[in-house]
């Protein structure tokens, strides 16, 4: 079963993806890998940002990997590159 | 004068506007504290030997603003006595030497205070989601990587 | 802007005017460094359950001057990256909550100027000729002694 | 031999001797405490304050003890209860 979610794009990410939002459909239970995976094939050039990326699922970091994402209709995911605030 | 001595205040700005010690000195400072301990992050004017001419800030608002509160929790948990803690960061374009972020942290006697704010700096560079560009007098610009977090890449460390 | 970059700058101010961490944080921050930390000494409202309503600060402003100038030569022994170090302390009667004294450093990253300014106000309470009376709204008045300082009574510590 | 030096009190020593400066006439050589001595024999009130004070001479710190002060005409020495500063 699939649901809505928007996706942010931040700094790098933005850059790369060419949007700062987009709302996709997605499996509701997916591995944060497996969403990482949905995310690059509609935009190849996130790919170089695999190892130094993290998510963020209702504002709560998750790394990429097997973990599972349970995801609801209206959920907000934010692709995280490295922070560089201060 | 801030005689808010009720309630401990937790403070978190993310603006556009530039940056004033004095207001964030005088959003922390209280009639039983005798010290105010603060942070100025401020944007240097090279990196690598290249001129950097601005810095352009983006943040994820809301849960930059959730990670600082999360952050003033662990530090009212390590240190008790803390007071008032207010952080403004600037968001959008920074001019070279404007201050980029601003800390203060207010508590009855110094020690307390001074610890705040350092670990209240190092957390915010490893936690909160907020992004800094610089832009370089001849070379582009290039996206930054605060060694503090974690997935940071090793090549800008 | 101040874009002091030749030479580290020592200021030293002592003065009856209210203290501003503006003017503090503006005479160090440099084109070259990233970190300002600050340390703003405020006047308590109560003293083993006395009110106090003022405090009245006086110095032997000559050596007060030359014993923050070797306080600052130590700093620079330590942290030599420190750039700029700025101290203004306030003299005359000074009304709670506003700041007795305001120690601002300068350096390229932030550590140094964060254990600069936390062994600047240590330094100072113990060895720059400052004094300060509080009073009471009820008792009269007393000279404070700084724990810091060697020679203090063991009374009052 | 005598010489006339600048003696400035502050703080407390202040109120005790009623005075914030005077010149007085003291040996050009005699150890810190005979100095002491010699300040207390002028304002007995400050007695009280023998073992929490240091001097300044020529603005550097000086106990009270044995230790020789050399002084010259126009000398500025300073008596220094606890600091209070910051």
């Amino acid at each position: 079963m699939n649901t809505e979610v928007l996706v942010l794009y931040f700094a790098k990410s933005a850059e790369l993806a060419g949007l700062k939002a987009e709302t996709i459909s997605v499996p509701c239970e997916l591995s944060s890998l497996q969403l990482w995976q949905e995310l690059v094939s509609r935009h190849p050039r996130l790919s170089v940002l695999r190892e130094q990326v993290v998510f963020a699922v209702r504002q709560e970091y998750v790394v990429l990997g097997d973990q599972l994402v349970r995801l609801q209709a209206g959920d907000e995911v934010a692709v995280i590159p490295p922070l560089s605030g201060g | 004068m801030n005689d808010r001595d009720g309630d401990p205040q937790d403070i978190v700005k993310l603006t556009h506007d530039k940056l004033s010690a004095d207001a964030v000195s005088e959003a922390v400072v209280c009639q039983s504290c005798g010290a105010v301990s603060m942070f100025i992050g401020t944007t240097r004017n090279n990196f690598e030997g290249k001129k950097v001419v601005q810095l352009e800030y983006e943040a994820y608002v809301p849960m930059a603003e959730s990670q600082l509160k999360k952050i003033f929790r662990d530090i009212r948990d390590r240190w008790p006595t803390v007071r008032h803690i207010c952080v403004h960061h600037r968001l959008g374009v920074v001019p070279v030497t404007e201050a980029s972020v601003i800390i203060g942290v207010s508590s009855p006697h110094r020690r307390e205070s001074l610890e705040a704010v350092a670990y209240c700096i190092e957390a915010l560079k490893a936690n909160v989601p907020i992004w800094k560009k610089e832009v370089y007098e001849t070379e582009g610009s290039a996206w930054k990587e605060n060694k503090e977090c974690l997935w940071a890449g090793s090549g800008q460390k």
